[in-house]
């Protein structure tokens, strides 16, 4: 995956993240509020809750290019909703799981749980994200066109 | 003839008069073939076949001829032939109310693997002499031209097959023929999974993008899905939401592959049908059998066997960690 | 160590001695919020010049040389009440520990004698690869000038038999020795 | 579309370390907008001028704001953009000062990345729709959960603004933790005589509908209308016809019943009315201790009842109030001390918790109002308090400081001290808080009146030697250990959530921090309020706090819910799930999924299945959104098309 | 059940506590405890070699547990809290700094040799119940009170044994033994431990302080698990009446001597006749 990612090496890191309205984007407020020092990779799109996250925009966001995809919500049984994020969690785990069988790199995909209060937690999980994707390096995205692939045999 | 045929016609013939129609297949164009059949009449029985040509998955239809079918005629049943993977789509589709298991008269073949027409073309040189196939036990028995010549089944049957776990329906009204010994366990790795898997992680992106840049997006594995119930209204072609585009590049068919993929998640009943019809041969299944293991691995759930369970992405439960 | 008449904070506060004492206990001496339970709790505060609570203020305050110079730190046997009491969790006996062995480092042990039992103990190790309580309490009552100390337990220990006269040699001597070879080359570095 | 943008400076919060001009600048070149500006602080009042007068000079049909964080100010923004004649909805706010300004020092990439999150809700904006909201009607009627001072006080506010109220009480009898106390600080006034009246008042109010020794089991619905499913567990007694006359506990022979009221020093019968002052005053059978419901035989008290109101096959039943909003008044609980092994662990007697003490202070308490010591009845002379037992205690998972424990220790000792003139009274504390009216001098009179010694350091261990107790402790603050010989031992334990806290909390869909307390919807502009509407918090539930907070708390929850109940609608949130019924194909999977029975399959008169969104029910997670298969349903304000651009225009 | 455990004895178990060791190989005996010597034992480095940093010791009482995982075994059980806690440190220091503690260590470690007191085989392993079973003579009409000392139940974390305020094992060992166990404050208080030599000052203000508290609770013995415990009570106890003017009489048994004589195990064998104070009087049925 490094055939045309030369030209790319110097661009920034994007990480994208989707955050519940009522924990997680609470959880960031909160955390900009203390002035905790954080990342700038971070692209926040605020959703109402993390049963709104259709998996495929996870998908969507690595094949579009996306560094990193953060899915932050309430904790389990603190949903705002009631029962939102316990659907999440499993769609989310689901694809976790999937992503590296179809090459992706499953360690640019992560979810996590932050209230509102969890400020601090909140600095702790973008850092340590963000520091994960700097090293994973940039997203070089699909190949556009494929020379020469490995055959896989099944008969 | 073979006797399966035979039976199935037999009974066919005993209860017809209860049903409103019986869906089964019929000899197609060519020896390597068989096709969809309506059966309406008395008199079409004697078209019907079964045999190691029956692929299609005829559940796919029967959505569709239910809802055609006139409710006020006298409540008979629509048969409907199945081989142990279909009877799992039908499963799923009694599970998401697509089908009232009261009007169906399920009609069961335990299968040994159903042939993949491009590995009998591998097999015999020139294919155009084929005059018929057949399979005798595990072997397959194919007259041409110039005479008889046998292989074992295992080299021509499709990939599906070869993995089997499900060879007897599980539903059945009636059972057609003895019940078939599995080739694999329920709990057996899946070997076509575990040889993408043997692949590094770079290497497994190649394979796919080499797979997956064949696609013409021509929608036939959609089509020939039992479970992809949008059909018309599928959000590959709509606008909006504008989930894809019209343009053709790997990014519009990997995520193409990815939403068919993520759609059938804790559905899909591994028919092989998407995988069938593929115009440019793409290991369509291939992709949702990993979703399926993990789904399995995870919560411990097989689509298409429970007709009263709730498929596990659309329940939760509150207990489980480690996840 | 006695007791600075005035504390000339900006002078005496060393915050890389802040930094070491944490980075070695692994403990975050900040989290002291000085409730005095450690004092409370030890049996050794009638003796300490400083008691552990004054010590982790201490060190708190990068008083670098009054911790390092004082009894205290001497004189804890690592009991553990400190530790099992601490309402923040800190574990106080391993902030003690470090800061002997810091103490060792810069040479500027207090009770001298009680390093010099120490190391005597450990050269028993390392001749012996095990330690017999004979030669330690005659060894360390020579170099300590103090040769009565325990003379009066001698007799009884000897008549019930319970002390070896001469030390055991295990056969792996030459493997205690590279341990200690490798521990010293690792702390010179 | 005509899009504006406004970049906030914020003074120097965003402008410090975010070069706004250069946002403003960028911002024009992105699709249809036409104006972008940047000003010092765009939330004031000139700042909204500014907005509005863009509107109409420059025919804006959307504006974005780039600000603070849209929890704090979305809805100013949207009522200035309203004012001007555009939909509310038309409006974005990109949180370029909590998510960006104030997190990073780094001007070129803060200004980056603001950029970015500009170009992010203009791409939303231009996908936005306008929408319109709908009006409910209002339940005019409130539940209060809770009878302590917090709760009493709530539905008393209400009940005297004309509300209906309808209180839910755990206990047999209301009153919470002020009915057990003796005396208040800082005032040393009688607790039983400023709470009965009030207890009284909520018995006697004709709009208030008290359900005691009950819970609440479930809760449905939605600001203004929610439905309650209340739980009254079984007393035994049939309280319609009991009068509280006592003659049952008179006769019970059970009569080693645990006293919850004591705080169990001493012991009461198997059928007891808790305290004298009990509102209701009903008898209730415990039955864990009842000889005939444990053994099969005894009925006495059924023989003896005037009233014949014993009911022995009295089962739990499920009763159904509806109501419009909810006052969370559910108390806490206090720390239970036995955690500490090195204070006895609860192996000594004479080691007690503050409560216990006050029962003992207390003249309906078990022994009289006269101090003694439970272990032998013997007056105390020298009596230690210790405290922070269970709070600013990291080891036992409480950092935080219960704030009422200092001022209720100087009141004990102060009693102490007057009940026993000769006796000695010590207190071991880390700090004093004492930051109320009246607060510190009352802590300097118990020392300088009272002669109560302070010793500042906390107390390593106690242990028994004879009948009396050692505190081994210290003084800090001459640097030695203390020891003190005690006859009797006070742990100030500290305040907890109560142990129903957090399934209560999942039953009101409203959210707790990690140690369960209830999260106000803002720490300081929103206190009582909650995230979800409707619902309000009053007293410790929502954190440690005293009597006067707890009435004050009371009070501004039930003024909240007046505020709320004086319209006769309300605005339902537009931003809801909407089906497109061109493209639904009736599956129904978004109605499985539902957790509010929000959604509802329809048949078309060509005989396909659709689903259908009740939009009053419809609390907008977006759940179906996600599930749809072809998202033949769209969440409105959060469509796939405006997260999909959101996304996409950061990797053009 | 454990039934066959790797035995490190320690240094003090071959001198002054030679009867710790003896009733612990006597009691494992006849409980059917096979204890697997480890061959060529060293000494674990005890207090001393903390004075350096925990590498030292870490790495001179993993030799021990290395041996011991080359023997095939995976649990340790020490006699001695000292060496109990310079063998649990030794993982402690694997897991924290592998790579340093393998570099002094210089053989091959695994950290999956559990170290266990001989108190906590006792306790968890055999359990009170099965000892109580198994008790010839019981101690009638005697008190005994367990002192714990500081480091078997400390820090707790640490430890992963009993409770670091109020410990029981050995109040239900003693129990199934036969005698009364009175509630004894100090148990866990510290004696002063290898401070004896080199300040004796403070191990004689605290120990006398246990030994007082003992007699203020009628015992009639005391029970430890500990060499330097015993040696500070027993063999100093002559000190400390003589630096505080007192007289106690107190015998301080192993509890493993205890529970030996009530299995009915010989004297002698137990090394009963070794200890300093007289035991005459609690072998007196009263």
């Amino acid at each position: 995956m490094s055939s045309k990612s030369d030209a790319k090496q110097e661009r920034e890191i994007k990480i994208v993240g989707f955050l519940c309205n009522w924990c997680s984007y609470g959880g960031a407020d909160t955390a900009g509020v203390c002035r905790f020092r954080q990342p700038t990779d971070l692209r926040i799109i605020r959703i109402p809750c993390t049963g709104r996250i259709d998996p495929l925009m996870i998908v969507k966001s690595l094949i579009q290019g996306a560094d990193g995809v953060l899915v932050s919500g309430c904790h389990p049984n603190d949903c705002h909703y009631a029962v939102g994020n316990f659907y999440a969690r499993r769609r989310m785990e689901v694809l976790k799981r999937f992503l590296p069988y179809m090459g992706f790199q499953s360690d640019r995909f992560r979810y996590t749980w932050v209230s509102a209060s969890e400020g601090q937690i909140w600095q702790q999980v973008v850092t340590d994200f963000s520091e994960t994707i700097h090293r994973l390096g940039p997203n070089p995205g699909l190949h556009q066109t494929v020379d020469s692939a490995p055959a896989v045999s099944w008969f | 003839m073979d006797d399966k045929t035979n039976a199935l016609r037999e009974h066919v013939k005993g209860i017809f008069s209860n049903l409103e129609l019986v869906l089964g297949w019929e000899p197609g164009y060519d020896p390597l073939h068989t096709r969809p059949f309506y059966v309406r009449t008395e008199s079409d029985i004697d078209r019907l076949t079964a045999n190691c040509l029956s692929f299609q998955n005829l559940t796919r239809y029967l959505a569709k001829s239910m809802n055609a079918v006139d409710p006020a005629a006298d409540g008979r049943k629509i048969g409907v032939c199945v081989k142990g993977c279909d009877s799992r789509s039908l499963v799923a589709l009694i599970q998401e109310k697509f089908v009232s298991r009261d009007r169906v008269y399920v009609i069961g073949l335990p299968c040994r693997g159903t042939l993949d027409a491009r590995r009998i073309r591998a097999l015999v040189p020139d294919p155009a002499r084929i005059r018929s196939v057949n399979a005798e036990g595990d072997e397959l028995v194919v007259e041409t031209d110039r005479g008889i010549s046998r292989f074992a089944l295992d080299r021509a049957i499709a990939r599906k097959c070869l993995q089997c776990r499900y060879p007897n329906p599980v539903i059945h009204d009636v059972l057609i023929g003895d019940p078939v010994t599995p080739r694999l366990k329920i709990d057996a790795e899946n070997p076509s999974v575990a040889a993408v898997e043997a692949l590094s992680l770079e290497d497994r992106l190649l394979f796919w993008e080499n797979q997956l840049d064949r696609c013409i997006r021509c929608f036939a594995c959609r089509n020939a899905c039992p479970l992809c119930v949008c059909q018309n209204h599928c959000i590959m072609e709509t606008r909006m939401p504008k989930w894809i585009t019209q343009y053709r590049n790997m990014n519009e068919k990997f995520m193409f592959h990815m939403i068919h993929a993520l759609h059938l998640a804790g559905r899909c009943t591994e028919c092989g049908e998407c995988e069938r019809v593929c115009p440019v041969g793409i290991p369509v299944a291939l992709i949702k059998e990993k979703i399926n293991a993990i789904i399995y691995e995870m919560l411990d759930y097989e689509s298409g066997i429970d007709p009263e369970a709730v498929p596990p992405l659309l329940t939760f439960s509150p207990k489980e960690t480690g996840i | 160590m006695q007791r600075p008449h005035v504390l000339q904070i900006q002078k005496t506060c060393d915050q890389e001695f802040i930094k070491r004492v944490e980075r070695e206990s692994g403990q975050q001496v900040s989290k002291c919020y000085q409730c005095g339970n450690c004092g409370a709790s030890c049996g050794y505060t009638f003796d300490f010049d400083f008691p552990v609570n004054q010590i982790m203020r201490l060190v708190q305050l990068g008083q670098k040389e009054t911790v390092l110079g004082s009894r205290s730190i001497w004189l804890c046997a690592n009991c553990q009440a400190c530790t099992t009491r601490c309402p923040c969790n800190i574990e106080v006996a391993r902030v003690m520990e470090a800061l002997r062995i810091m103490s060792v480092a810069e040479g500027v042990v207090s009770k001298k004698n009680i390093l010099l039992f120490y190391d005597e103990f450990l050269e028993l190790v390392r001749r012996y690869g095990r330690v017999f309580e004979t030669g330690l309490v005659a060894r360390y009552n020579i170099k300590a000038l103090k040769p009565f100390t325990d003379a009066d337990l001698g007799p009884q220990v000897l008549m019930k038999g319970k002390l070896a006269l001469k030390p055991h040699k295990i056969k792996g001597l030459k493997a205690i020795e590279e341990i200690f070879k490798r521990f010293e080359s690792h702390r010179g570095k | 579309m005509r899009i504006g943008v406004f970049i906030c400076q914020c003074g120097t919060n965003i402008a410090g370390t975010v070069d706004t001009r250069a946002v403003a600048k960028k911002a024009m070149e992105f699709p249809d907008v036409v104006f972008a500006v940047d000003y010092m602080y765009t939330c004031s009042e000139p700042g909204q001028k500014e907005i509005q007068d863009a509107i109409s000079s420059h025919r804006l049909q959307g504006v974005v704001v780039a600000a603070c964080s849209p929890r704090m100010h979305e809805p100013t923004f949207r009522r200035a953009v309203k004012k001007a004649g555009i939909n509310p909805y038309m409006f974005e706010q990109a949180n370029i000062r909590e998510h960006c300004s104030w997190i990073g020092t780094d001007r070129e990439a803060n200004t980056r990345k603001a950029i970015d999150m500009v170009r992010m809700s203009v791409e939303k904006l231009r996908r936005n729709q306008a929408l319109f909201s709908t009006q409910v009607a209002v339940n005019k009627r409130v539940l209060v959960i809770g009878g302590g001072v917090a709760g009493i006080q709530a539905a008393l506010d209400c009940s005297d603004g004309g509300l209906e109220v309808v209180m839910v009480e755990r206990e047999p009898s209301i009153g919470g933790k002020m009915a057990k106390l003796d005396k208040t600080f800082p005032t040393i006034d009688c607790s039983s005589c400023i709470l009965g009246p009030k207890m009284v008042d909520v018995a006697q109010k004709e709009n208030i509908r008290l359900y005691a020794y009950s819970e609440v089991e479930a809760i449905s619905g939605y600001i203004g209308n929610f439905k309650v499913d209340i739980r009254k567990k079984a007393t035994y007694v049939d309280w319609n016809a009991c009068t509280g006359c006592g003659e049952c506990t008179q006769k019970c022979p059970s009569k080693k019943a645990f006293d919850h009221f004591n705080e169990g020093l001493g012991a009461t019968t198997a059928i007891n009315i808790p305290f004298p002052q009990a509102i209701p005053k009903k008898a209730r059978i415990d039955s864990d201790y009842c000889r005939y419901l444990t053994g099969g035989k005894c009925r006495v008290c059924e023989k003896i009842c005037p009233v014949k109101a014993i009911r022995f096959d009295m089962k739990d039943e499920i009763v159904t109030e509806e109501v419009g909003a909810i006052i969370v008044a559910s108390g806490y609980d206090l720390f239970d001390a036995r955690v500490y092994g090195e204070y006895g662990g609860g192996r000594y007697p004479d080691v007690i918790s503050a409560m216990q003490y006050e029962r003992i202070l207390s003249a309906s308490g078990p022994y009289g109002g006269h101090i003694r010591r439970p272990s032998d009845g013997r007056e105390p002379k020298e009596i230690v308090f210790i405290s922070c037992v269970g709070s600013r205690d990291i080891s036992v998972d409480r950092p935080y400081c219960s704030g009422i424990c200092c001022m209720y220790i100087a009141k004990q000792a102060i009693m102490t001290r007057d009940h026993i003139p000769d006796s000695n009274c010590y207190v071991s504390y880390m700090d004093i808080r004492a930051p109320g009216k009246g607060y510190d001098e009352f802590i300097r009179r118990a020392q300088e009146e009272y002669g109560v010694k302070y010793i500042r350091g906390r107390v390593g261990r106690i242990y028994p030697r004879g009948d009396r107790l050692v505190v081994q402790g210290a003084d800090t603050l001459l640097g030695v250990q203390v020891e003190i010989e005690a006859d009797l031992v006070v742990l100030a334990t500290g305040v907890e959530c109560s142990a129903g806290a957090r399934p209560l909390a999942e039953k009101l869909r409203i959210s707790y921090d990690q140690h369960g307390f209830y999260m106000e919807s803002h720490p300081k502009l929103r206190p009582v309020e909650t995230n979800t509407a409707g619902v309000f918090l009053a007293g410790v539930c929502q954190g440690p706090k005293d009597i006067p907070a707890s009435v004050g708390q009371g009070s501004a929850a039930a003024s909240k819910v007046q505020a709320l109940f004086s319209r006769d609608t309300i605005e339902t949130d537009p931003q809801v799930a909407h089906v497109n019924e061109n493209m639904c194909i009736g599956c129904g999977k978004c109605e499985q999924v539902c957790p509010f029975g929000a959604i509802r399959m329809k048949t078309l008169r060509d005989g396909s299945r659709k689903s259908e969104v009740l939009e009053t029910v419809c609390q907008g997670c977006g759940l179906c959104n996600a599930t749809c298969p072809n998202k033949a349903i769209q969440l409105r304000h959060s469509t796939d098309d405006q997260i999909l651009a959101e996304i996409n225009t950061l990797f053009d | 059940m454990l039934k066959r455990v790797a035995y490190y004895p320690g240094c003090s178990c071959e001198g002054m506590a030679i009867e710790y060791d003896q009733s612990v190989r006597a009691l494992c005996y006849v409980l059917g405890i096979e204890l697997v010597g480890i061959p060529d034992w060293n000494c674990c480095g005890s207090t001393p070699s903390h004075s350096y940093d925990p590498l030292l010791g870490a790495a001179l009482a993993g030799r021990n547990l290395a041996i011991a995982r080359s023997q095939g075994l995976d649990v340790v059980m020490t006699p001695c809290p000292s060496c109990l806690k310079a063998l649990k440190t030794a993982n402690q220091v694997f897991r924290e700094r592998p790579s340093e503690f393998l570099d002094v260590l210089g053989m091959p470690f695994s950290g999956d040799v559990r170290a266990i007191s001989v108190l906590q085989l006792l306790y968890e392993e055999i359990g009170p119940n099965l000892i109580q079973k198994a008790v010839k003579f019981p101690f009638k009409n005697k008190k005994i009170v367990p002192y714990y000392g500081c480091l078997l139940t400390r820090p707790p974390a640490f430890a992963q044994f009993d409770d670091p305020e109020n410990p029981v094992s050995m109040d239900r060992l003693i129990e199934a033994a036969g005698a009364a166990v009175p509630d004894f404050p100090h148990k866990t208080e510290c004696c002063g431990a290898a401070l004896g030599i080199t300040q004796r000052d403070v191990v004689m203000r605290l120990t006398g302080r246990i030994l007082d508290m003992a007699r203020a609770v009628g015992a009639d013995a005391l029970a430890v698990a500990c060499p330097l415990c015993q040696q500070n009570l027993d063999l100093r106890q002559d000190q400390v009446n003589r630096a505080l003017k007192e007289n106690f009489n107190l015998p301080v048994l192993y509890i493993t001597q205890i529970i030996g004589c009530a299995l009915g195990i010989d004297r002698k064998t137990l090394g009963i006749e070794k200890l300093a104070v007289k035991t005459d009087a609690l072998f007196q049925s009263a």
